[in-house]
């Protein structure tokens, strides 16, 4: 296998609402790519619901999931998303390892 | 005592009908627990063919309509909006233990209009044989999007005032911009303007039309699973909002009612337009308020809001608005 | 011989009636590997449709009924449905290589009933002309029901006597409430109770009436589909639950027939109520069985089950099931 | 000029038709940024339940058609199929700036067919009371799968000239087993051979057949939206793909339209068989073919074929191709 | 970047029918959250489907995700979502570390 | 707790398209189970969406997840996947390690 190189997986719970600025920050901070997921859960706000008929379907989750090569453009966008998205809206952020290869796509 | 039994009456009989009798049943199949579920999808796809049936409508309509006819009522329709939003403000924000974000966002969201409720009150007119201009519908917007305006401008102001450092400014435009580009308004817009400009008829007889009334009972069913399954969220608010979202909705209809028959007076609107104005006045948003004002007033907590209106609000202006009015309408213009 | 020729034909004259054409053209689909897919929320809406077309019919009817006549058929359901849970237990049960629990699980599925062939069996007879008390759609839940917790009551003592230790004490209380919660029992129960205190005829007639046949092809469509993609599940678990699955649907409707028809000269049940008590015996529940099933019994394996039930029972009670008894009300009754 | 002005005319009138009318509110919705949104699960019923209807009314009247009829027109499809991608390669593929494997792509994509176009016209048609043979919509396939077979041969000869190591050997016969399991062409077909093997009639009159209109025009509004959103697509690519997309779908329904006339010579092919011929020819694939070329020529850039069919050629073939072959056809047959 | 701590996250991959109990468990045993998705898959049972028509639709899958500070907590909801889901169902569940900020939502 | 044993787990975000080849690709070179999520994202090539009616469908992204016990199967994957499915598709794959039960399921 081609050698693979550590980077860090940013992963991002929040509601949809805030979808599209969260991705907006994610690229100008310098990231290159993400890939988002449709979820729902429990938290320290109210429950949120998937997939039944929801009056209120802009509330309902995404996870945001960000792979960086450079850990400083992690940092930023925790720190971004951080100030602008959990004070009043729900979600949670966090950071893993993981292995990549072709490391110049991160 | 003769309106209380006149409604009395009416209520009974409502009961029976599909609108009403589906959204209490909604309502208990969530209190028993059922787990049939409406798919997303098609809940979502519900609404735009109401209001795409509605917009389609009022859009035929108005090609033959006298435009001056419809600012009046236009005018009225705004200004609704904008009491309720005032009254949400000063009265409920002035209640011991509500925070005075969370009652701005909750009178915005009540000024604002749901298009389910405006789409049962249609078809129980039609029923009753009360007439109404088409274009009626189309006063939603100019009830709704002035109403969120103004709940976020107050919040703004009422930010600044406490020194909050989180105020950006309020941008009208913006706001405007994102309640037209809603679902609801778009779906409204997008069949008025087929209406007026296209020749839909054809589609509109063969399939918007007759499906109207048979999606609105699966809407009303929906309606009540949600506000049953919302209530609980009202536990975690303060009380006052249980009583607001209760009596609210009956003051805002009686008070566009009113405002409604003085444009009957001056223009001739109809008694039909008088009760279609006063049941959106009554409504709460259901669609796009919600997240413009989530967007907008960070700080407000939605369950406050959304609580209020899904699980109390939208039931008690459809369950006893709609009679109410039609009582009032019967009494006052003999329909 | 003339039963078998009288069968032939209405066999025949079935093929070429939507109901069958669409179940074996949505197996032909599949066996060729098409990836036509109706998607998953379109399925569970058009479910929801039928079984409240369903109970709202027998809702509206069962209002002038007199509540006496149902007694002995909703009696007769129920002990069809628990003696094919016991036939279930003992005769599958005892062939060789079949697991007791996946027997008993089986012969639950089989007892309990399918939707889907109910509304295909109520098409077919209203096609036909065959006359049928729009409430004996009510009697699904008195056959369903029972059946189910008589598997799991039976697969209780079961592993007592094999002294598991897993035994959790069945609740019978608990198993009706999940029933009756369950996403089609209590569609149709909603039409139901619709149908008996509201006044919906408006949204029957124009509504869920006439999309019920269009509905029920697509329907067919998605069960024999579903049947050739998990026909291969049934190469995991024993020969002898395809032998079951071809035999079963037919001794159970044959078993319900006779039992129906002693109703009919007691009480006056009509042919065509016999003939339908015939086909939800030979149905096998394909929604709210498999999940309670699952839950309750879980150290049977859901692919013996749901593999003979989905793959070949409900394809059988379909396609042989009703023109089989069909032919035999024709020669029975006259019809 | 009298062509010009007759098209001109029939454009105009055109435009207030549903189907014409709602593609163009798509575009003007994603353009103005609106947030209706039609559910994936939805959009994919329709294509299913517009399918079903083309191919049930298809397969009744084949069932009572000369077989022979149908040989010279299914011939002249595949011929019309086959001559767009050759065009695509040598015309396309020859400007500056234009990969070979792009261009090629896109040829198949174009000589491919898409069936909301051959809906639209059907309807259009239908409304202009110009009549056709039913079994005109059969020939779908007959010009479908040629294209897009002879698209990925020859991708993979321009391939193997480059002497590419990618080389996998192109398997016509799995290409057209992929292509009749597509999940458009398998419900064009199933549609076919119920109406063929069955008697649909019932469910085809109250079901299928009168929510076609209605559903297209929901069609069209998500073509619309479609084209509109990934316009910018094309600005990844060169602009000639754009000037292609713009020209390409009239003149292969030109030359489709005059193959047509011919085989009307020949053998009394009827004008609005003569249209419809044009039309697909001039639709693009807009379900089956991008995932297939995807798969066998994954070195094409799917943003040149995809962009330029769905954000240009398919709106241009439905609201310039449909009103020009329309008018032609009055021109030459008179009708 | 405020700083972040360890914490454990653990994936249950389950059977929908499960979803429920397996969520009632997570907040007893001291969970603070979910987040739930839904998905298909292929194990040593058979292959569950999702999203296409499915006449047994309660037998597709989720997995639920909780990211848990404290690790005898997480390991406390390992061994009874074992115990009890494991036997007879489809299901796999596995742990990562992960790095969070705001612990104390954790 | 039983004791738990460290494992990789690979994630292959891919074009609905390649679905099912590398789901076989997965099996045949060892994998015992892969666990397949609907998504949608931003990357080099064109933005993906999800839900919304896409006129191509196919062309929305799935994340396969598949967790193996043997470093070397995965690695044999991660190379038989990038060598067919990412020249000319869009996709990104990447490794983590992961805490399992009961090894012999992996
Ligand atoms: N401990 C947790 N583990 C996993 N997901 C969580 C956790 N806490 C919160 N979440 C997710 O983040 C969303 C918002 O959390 P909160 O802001 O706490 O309401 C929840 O709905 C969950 O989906
Ligand atoms: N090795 C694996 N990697 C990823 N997911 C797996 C694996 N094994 C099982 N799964 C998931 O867990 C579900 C149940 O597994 P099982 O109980 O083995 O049938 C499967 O349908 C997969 O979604
Ligand atoms: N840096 C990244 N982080 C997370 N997901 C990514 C990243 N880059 C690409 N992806 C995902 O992989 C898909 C294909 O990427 P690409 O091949 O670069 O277009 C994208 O649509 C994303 O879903
Ligand atoms: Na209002
Ligand atoms: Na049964
Ligand atoms: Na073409």
């Amino acid at each position: 296998m081609s050698t693979t190189s550590k980077a860090t997986k940013l992963s991002i719970v929040t509601e949809k609402l805030n979808e599209q600025a969260i991705e907006r920050i994610v690229m100008e901070a310098g990231g290159k790519g993400y890939t988002v997921f449709d979820g729902s859960g429990r938290g320290s706000h109210s429950t949120k619901t998937r997939d039944r008929a929801s009056v209120v379907g802009a509330f309902s989750l995404v996870k945001i999931e960000v792979i960086i090569a450079d850990r400083a453009v992690a940092n930023d966008i925790v720190d971004q998303v951080s100030a602008g998205y959990f004070g009043d809206f729900s979600g949670i952020v966090y950071l893993e390892e993981v292995e990549i290869l072709r490391r110049e796509k991160f | 005592m003769d309106v209380l039994l006149d409604f009395a009456t009416t209520f009974a009989s409502q009961l029976q009908k599909p609108a009403l009798a589906f959204l209490l049943a909604g309502m208990a199949l969530a209190a028993l627990g059922s787990k049939l579920v409406i798919p997303d999808a098609i809940y979502r796809f519900i609404v735009f063919m109401l209001l795409m049936r509605i917009g389609l409508g009022a859009g035929m309509e108005i090609r033959d309509a006298n435009l001056g006819e419809v600012l009046l009522p236009a005018l009225a329709a705004a200004v609704v909006g904008c009491v309720i939003v005032v009254l949400g403000r000063y009265a409920l924000g002035a209640l011991p233990g509500v925070r005075m974000e969370d009652a701005i966002a909750t009178g915005g969201l009540f000024g604002a209009v749901s298009a389910s409720s405006l789409a049962a009150a249609m078809v129980v007119l039609q029923e009753e044989g009360v007439v109404f201009e088409a274009w009626v519908a189309a006063l939603y917007p100019f009830m709704d999007i002035p109403a969120l305006i103004l709940a976020i401008v107050m919040a703004g102001l009422y930010r600044a005032k406490q020194g909050g450092t989180e105020g950006r400014p309020v941008r009208a435009g913006s706001i405007v911009v994102q309640s037209l580009r809603s679902a609801a308004v778009s779906a409204l817009l997008l069949g008025l303007a087929l209406g007026l400009v296209s020749r839909p008829e054809g589609v509109f007889e063969e399939f918007y039309d007759p499906l109207f009334r048979g999606l609105l009972s699966i809407l009303m069913l929906v309606l009540g699973i949600e506000a049953w399954s919302r209530l609980s969220e009202l536990r975690e608010v303060a009380h006052w909002f249980v009583a607001y979202a209760l009596v609210a909705p009956l003051v805002h209809g009686l008070l566009a009612f009113g405002l409604g028959y003085l444009v009957h007076l001056a223009t001739g609107f109809s008694p039909g337009g008088v009760i279609l104005l006063a049941v959106i006045a009554a409504s709460s948003s259901d669609i796009s308020g919600p997240p413009t004002l989530r967007a907008a007033i960070p700080s407000a907590n939605p369950s406050s809001y959304i609580g209020s209106s899904t699980a109390i609000g939208t039931p008690i202006a459809i369950a006893v608005g709609i009679p109410l009015y039609l009582t009032l309408g019967r009494i006052v213009f003999g329909v």
